[in-house]
């Protein structure tokens, strides 16, 4: 914050920075930022909440973002999302109870090319299927072979 | 830095590519980055580590260099000018490619794309010149292909007027979709009042299926810096900020970078190139929401707010950041800026057609062999690039219909296929140029499903300032999802098009204007397929189940049951 | 002061340069239908009943946002407007959960009134029937978002005149809502003065005084011109003060 | 009073679907105007009768209440099917309104709620399921269901809006009520 000179305009800029060091926004560091940056709390609220990419919440031990831009969409994202909703009976975007997987579906990461495509724990994946993404999820969550390699 | 030593470093830079015998190049642009081209370029350093050919033999990380379906890609360029260009390359293969070029092995041409393929014949390249050719990280390679030089003519032999009138005798008109003419928007800019003016890259790629925008800046981050310098210094401004989608991690970095070494170089800051223009540029990142392309929004977020739109006029050019005059642009059209006066604006004119000139960067996806970032000339045909560029409809697939303009934009279908593709034939046949999403769709996509998708996007990206949006998407889509899922009725199709009509009227920005366009573009060409969803509850392309019946049969399949269990009771 | 002249709904009216063409409007005893826009609050264009119709132009514009100029020609009436104007109130209605039977400003509520004027007898669309929550932890005030019509008021009476700044939105599209703090229960609010005057100006049933049953919320915002006023002329009073 | 109407008197009904029988308590209230009304028309169902079949071929239907569970929705098919003008009748009916409460919730909730914790046996099990209609997923307006010909909004329609609205109706003229007599609530 200092280094951007605590300029209300820099908001975003410090949330962004936050969520980077932190992994999620709570509820005290919202505070912390409204003070220091002297923003009303529930403007800055507001702005964390307006944009996809700020979560209130810890995220899941392992995600996986399916994305289901267009071109992705047509060759079968949705069909991906509805498993995975349905194998851990999360809606996208939630986490499982027990904090283990994130399953969320983002708008186009921008990779059409490789439609339908993922990322697992950060690691791209392209060419999916519905099954081979729930096989792969799986190894992950059991900690086994496919697990192990995409650390 | 003054003229003439950018002219040295430019010598410097082409001297130095020179005294390298092979260049491998690898694309290290995010679909590419995604399918192993780190391991690629590892491969290849480790290779001609252990065969001590440094010096001699380079590997450059590239930006974009084309058909991304099928990376990773990498082109090996000899001294001479010979190129060849390989796809789907593994490590593996990389030694072997590194001992044919370098070591002169003979090896089996496998991988090769042929440099005939009409990919690469019918494409013309100008925003992209240096995609693909130039390491994004590197401000030397851009120097090396005249960069910057472009913004030392403006500086020293033009006025800010002579700037404006070059741009708008180019015939560049907004490549973000709305297709206004920039030379126009410099002018108005240019002759606004103020204490302080800015310029605005809008960045904030939302349309889901595109990535021009991203390639650009992953691919030529410099190229867009120099357009907004040029542009700063023809409107007055002395502070530009880009807005980077969010999702755009790899743009973000090396635009940072890109910005830090041109600081450094002083290409940008107090004396931009030893002149009086000083001009300072400042990356925002946008944090996902789609809205925020929308000129208003974008200026909101970028001030530390809610991406909510406002209404207008006031225009950014009157009244914009911090309610200064404010110049906003797509980065493609930014990008087009450096060649422009480059080259000269006749040479831009005297590309595409009578009102739409110069060419236009579209992501080609969907059901088609070659897939992947081009280049084409304004008023080329549709037919032409799915066929030609593309290669064909992809193994199986009959052409249906192409999206343009993604949830802005609609859909062309088969019989205007030979429309020329630019700003006014597009929006005469319902849809939009748009940013530059193409999406070829084949038999197996059914087009209220696809109506239905991009509804769905709209609600999700409503800021829900303004009624017809934030609640007109929501009714929209519910109506599709009942088409969709056998509950609708007769009048359905009528209140939808009254909902778009509103939406299209009322809404406060662009994308609840827009949000019906791909209902309309579907309704106008494909309603006999949302005819047979509800009178028929059969889905032409077979994507829609019909899990659901109209509200006047919810209790039939009760009735049946106690029916049933009635007559069973009888028996006994 | 320059005066302009402009023409709306075919008479020739005057106002002053700068104010809107919903202002010079009213002020020749032409009504145009508003919700989100406010006297002495700043215009925010959101509700979209004010749009009016210019000659020359295609495209419709907020009358609360568009400033007058010289000539103009503004249509504030006609079937295409009204048939939006309707359809805008039909969509509010079905978008959270405005039962007017059992609500407390039943009879005094504007979306209620405008409903009426502008003919709605029935609602087109689907129900959404949201599941929203109340906040009645405040021993003044209720807050119930199952009336809520976004329209800002609350959060621009708290921002521009109390400056408290207590009031936003939160969450976009149909996630939005009106937000306290860092999403408190009001009772918490660290910010709040109590004033009340977000209940004051709040059209619908989303603020209330607790305490008050079916028809008894009456709504009295006379206070924020009366104070905007007085600001006005208070600011020379305050400088003499000083010298 | 025309001859048309001596020779053949207007068959009107009128229906208390999923509401509480305000309306139709309202629709009393028109007191005197009744035995007006009842010499232009025909009543020929409605809570007031004691006819148990919906009769065909009915000119008028004033439908109270909401279409809550299959037995409203299969009634009101049949009204729909016997009757040219349909009229959807107070609020319940216009809106959803009081019946409509419940829609936040699931058919299995709302039983829950009701009967769950409340004294006596819930109906549950498949006995319960036989007898009882079931409850729709939603408590819809008429209008949503099937198309309805007049609106009298209100909750409930005092007779100062119903009288003007069913005299427009009888002389086979649109009800058009003045904008204070079509206010919901």
């Amino acid at each position: 914050m200092k280094r951007v000179q605590y300029r209300p305009d820099a908001l975003i800029e410090v949330l962004h920075v936050a969520q980077e060091s932190y992994g999620f926004l709570s509820e005290e560091i919202l505070h912390v930022i409204a003070r220091s940056m002297s923003v009303p709390e529930s403007q800055v609220f507001g702005v964390a909440t307006f944009y996809h990419f700020f979560s209130l919440r810890p995220k899941g031990e392992h995600s996986c973002i399916v994305c289901t831009g267009t071109a992705c969409y047509v060759k079968g994202a949705g069909e991906i999302v509805t498993v995975l909703e349905k194998a851990y009976d999360i809606k996208a975007g939630e986490t499982t109870p027990d904090g283990r997987l994130h399953v969320g579906a983002a708008r186009c990461l921008g990779s059409c090319s490789l439609a339908p495509m993922l990322t697992l724990d950060g690691k791209v994946l392209g060419n999916e299927t519905a099954d081979s993404v729930l096989e792969q999820v799986r190894g992950l969550l059991s900690g086994g072979e496919s697990g192990r390699e995409m650390r | 830095m003054n003229r003439a030593e950018l002219d040295q470093l430019r010598d410097r830079a082409r001297q130095a590519k020179g005294e390298q015998r092979v260049r491998f190049l690898v694309c290290y642009s995010t679909p590419c980055l995604s399918s192993g081209a780190p391991a690629i370029r590892a491969a290849l350093e480790e290779g001609i580590a252990e065969e001590g050919r440094k010096g001699e033999v380079a590997v450059v990380a590239t930006g974009c260099m084309g058909p991304c379906s099928r990376g990773p890609r990498v082109t090996v360029q000899h001294r001479g000018g010979q190129e060849t260009a390989y796809e789907r390359v593994t490590p593996e293969m990389a030694r072997v490619l590194l001992r044919r070029h370098a070591a002169d092995e003979e090896g089996p041409p496998e991988h090769v794309l042929a440099p005939d393929l009409p990919y690469f014949t019918r494409q013309t390249r100008w925003v992209l010149e240096n995609s693909g050719r130039v390491d994004p990280e590197n401000i030397a390679d851009y120097i090396g292909r005249d960069g910057y030089a472009a913004l030392g003519r403006a500086l020293h032999e033009m006025t800010p007027e002579e700037v404006c009138e070059a741009i708008a005798r180019s015939g560049l008109r907004g490549r973000g979709g709305g297709g206004y003419p920039t030379g126009l928007k410099w002018h108005l800019v240019r002759k606004a009042r103020a204490e302080r003016k800015f310029v605005v890259a809008n960045g904030d790629e939302g349309d889901p299926g595109a990535y021009m925008d991203r390639t650009l800046m992953e691919s030529d981050p410099h190229k867009i810096l120099e357009g907004m310098a040029i542009a700063g210094y023809a409107v007055g401004a002395d502070k530009g900020f880009i807005y980077v989608r969010g999702e755009y991690a790899v743009a973000a970095k090396r635009l940072e970078k890109a910005i830090r070494d041109a600081e450094r170089l002083g290409l940008l800051g107090a004396r931009v190139l030893d002149s009086s223009f000083r001009f300072r540029i400042d990356l925002r990142l946008g944090a996902g929401a789609f809205v925020c392309g929308e000129e208003t929004a974008l200026m909101n977020s970028i001030m530390g707010g809610r991406g909510n739109p406002s209404p207008r006029p006031p225009y950014p050019a009157q009244r914009g950041l911090w309610n200064q005059p404010t110049l906003i642009n797509n980065v493609e059209t930014l990008g087009a800026v450096a060649p422009i006066l480059r080259h000269g604006p006749e040479a831009f004119a005297a590309i595409g057609t009578a009102k739409s000139k110069g060419t236009k960067i579209f992501a080609l996806v969907g059901e088609v062999r070659t897939a992947g970032l081009i280049e084409v000339p304004m008023g080329i045909t549709l037919r032409e690039i799915v066929e030609g560029v593309g290669g064909g409809m992809s193994e199986g697939e009959t052409f249906k219909a192409a999206q343009t303009g993604g949830p802005s934009g609609g859909c062309i279908p088969r019989e205007h296929l030979d429309t020329p593709v630019d700003y006014e034939s597009l929006t005469a046949l319902g849809s939009i140029m748009g940013s530059g999403g193409l999406i070829v769709m084949g038999q197996k996509s059914c087009m209220v499903d696809v109506a239905k998708y991009f509804m769905d996007f709209c609600l999700d990206e409503s800021c829900g300032k303004c009624i017809p949006c934030r609640a007109g998407t929501v009714e929209m889509h519910r109506i599709l999802e009942r088409i969709t899922s056998g509950s609708a009725v007769e009048g359905e199709i009528e209140r939808l098009e009254e909902l778009c009509a509103l939406a299209r009227e009322a809404s406060l920005c662009g994308l609840g204007a827009t949000a019906p366009n791909p209902v309309l573009a579907t309704l106008r060409y494909f309603r006999d397929e949302y005819h047979a969803h509800i009178r028929e509850h059969r889905c032409p392309a077979g994507v829609c189940r019909f899990t659901d019946v109209p509200r006047e049969h919810l209790g039939d399949r009760q009735a049946a049951q106690m029916q049933s269990a009635r007559s069973e009771m009888e028996g006994i | 002061m320059s005066v302009i002249t402009l023409t709306i709904d075919g008479h020739l009216v005057s106002g002053r340069a700068g104010q809107s063409v919903l202002e010079v409007s009213r002020d020749a005893g032409i009504e145009i239908p508003t919700l989100c826009w406010l006297e002495g609050l700043s215009p925010w264009g959101g509700c979209r009943l004010c749009v009016v119709e210019l000659k020359g132009e295609q495209r419709l514009f907020t009358s609360c946002t568009t400033v007058a100029a010289e000539g103009m020609h503004v249509v504030t009436r006609s079937a295409r407007l009204e048939n939006y104007r309707r359809m805008l109130v039909e969509l509010l209605l079905a978008e959270r959960n405005h039962y007017c039977a059992v609500c407390v400003v039943d009879g005094h509520c504007e979306l209620q009134s405008m409903a009426a004027r502008l003919g709605v007898d029935h609602v087109r669309f689907d129900y959404l029937n949201p599941p929203l929550p109340m906040d009645i932890s405040h021993d003044l005030f209720g807050l119930d978002h199952n009336r809520c019509i976004l329209c800002t008021r609350c959060v621009r009476v708290c921002d521009e005149v109390e400056g408290a700044h207590t009031w936003d939105v939160r969450g976009r599209g149909t996630t939005e809502r009106v937000v306290i703090d860092l999403d408190r229960p009001w009772k918490e609010s660290t910010s709040c003065t109590r004033c009340g005057k977000c209940v004051q100006v709040c059209p619908v049933g989303a603020l209330f005084h607790k305490g008050v049953t079916v028809g008894e919320m009456v709504k009295d915002n006379s206070f924020l011109m009366d104070i905007i006023k007085r600001r006005r002329s208070a600011q020379p009073f305050v400088e003499r003060r000083r010298s | 009073m025309t001859n048309s109407t001596e020779e053949r008197k207007i068959r009107l009904a009128t229906v208390w679907l999923g509401g509480c029988s305000g309306c139709n308590m309202s629709f009393l209230d028109l007191g005197e105007l009744l035995i007006d009304l009842s010499q232009r028309t025909e009543l020929v169902y409605g809570p007031f009768t004691d006819i148990k079949a919906f009769p065909k071929d009915v000119d008028i239907t004033i439908v109270e209440g909401s279409i809550n569970n299959t037995e409203n929705l299969e009634l009101y098919r049949e009204i729909r099917q016997r009757t040219k003008i349909v009229v959807s009748f107070g609020d319940c009916a216009v809106t959803g309104n009081v019946s409509s409460l419940r829609n936040v919730l699931t058919p299995e909730e709302v039983l829950v709620q009701s009967y769950g914790h409340v004294p006596g046996d819930p109906p549950y099990g498949s006995e319960a399921s036989e007898v009882l209609p079931r409850l729709l997923p939603k408590s819809y307006p008429l209008h949503h269901v099937l198309p309805v010909d007049a609106f009298i909004p209100g909750c409930p329609p005092d007779p100062e809006r119903t009288w003007p609205a069913l005299l427009a109706l009888l002389e086979g003229k649109r009800a058009e009520p003045a904008p204070e007599e079509r206010s919901f609530g």
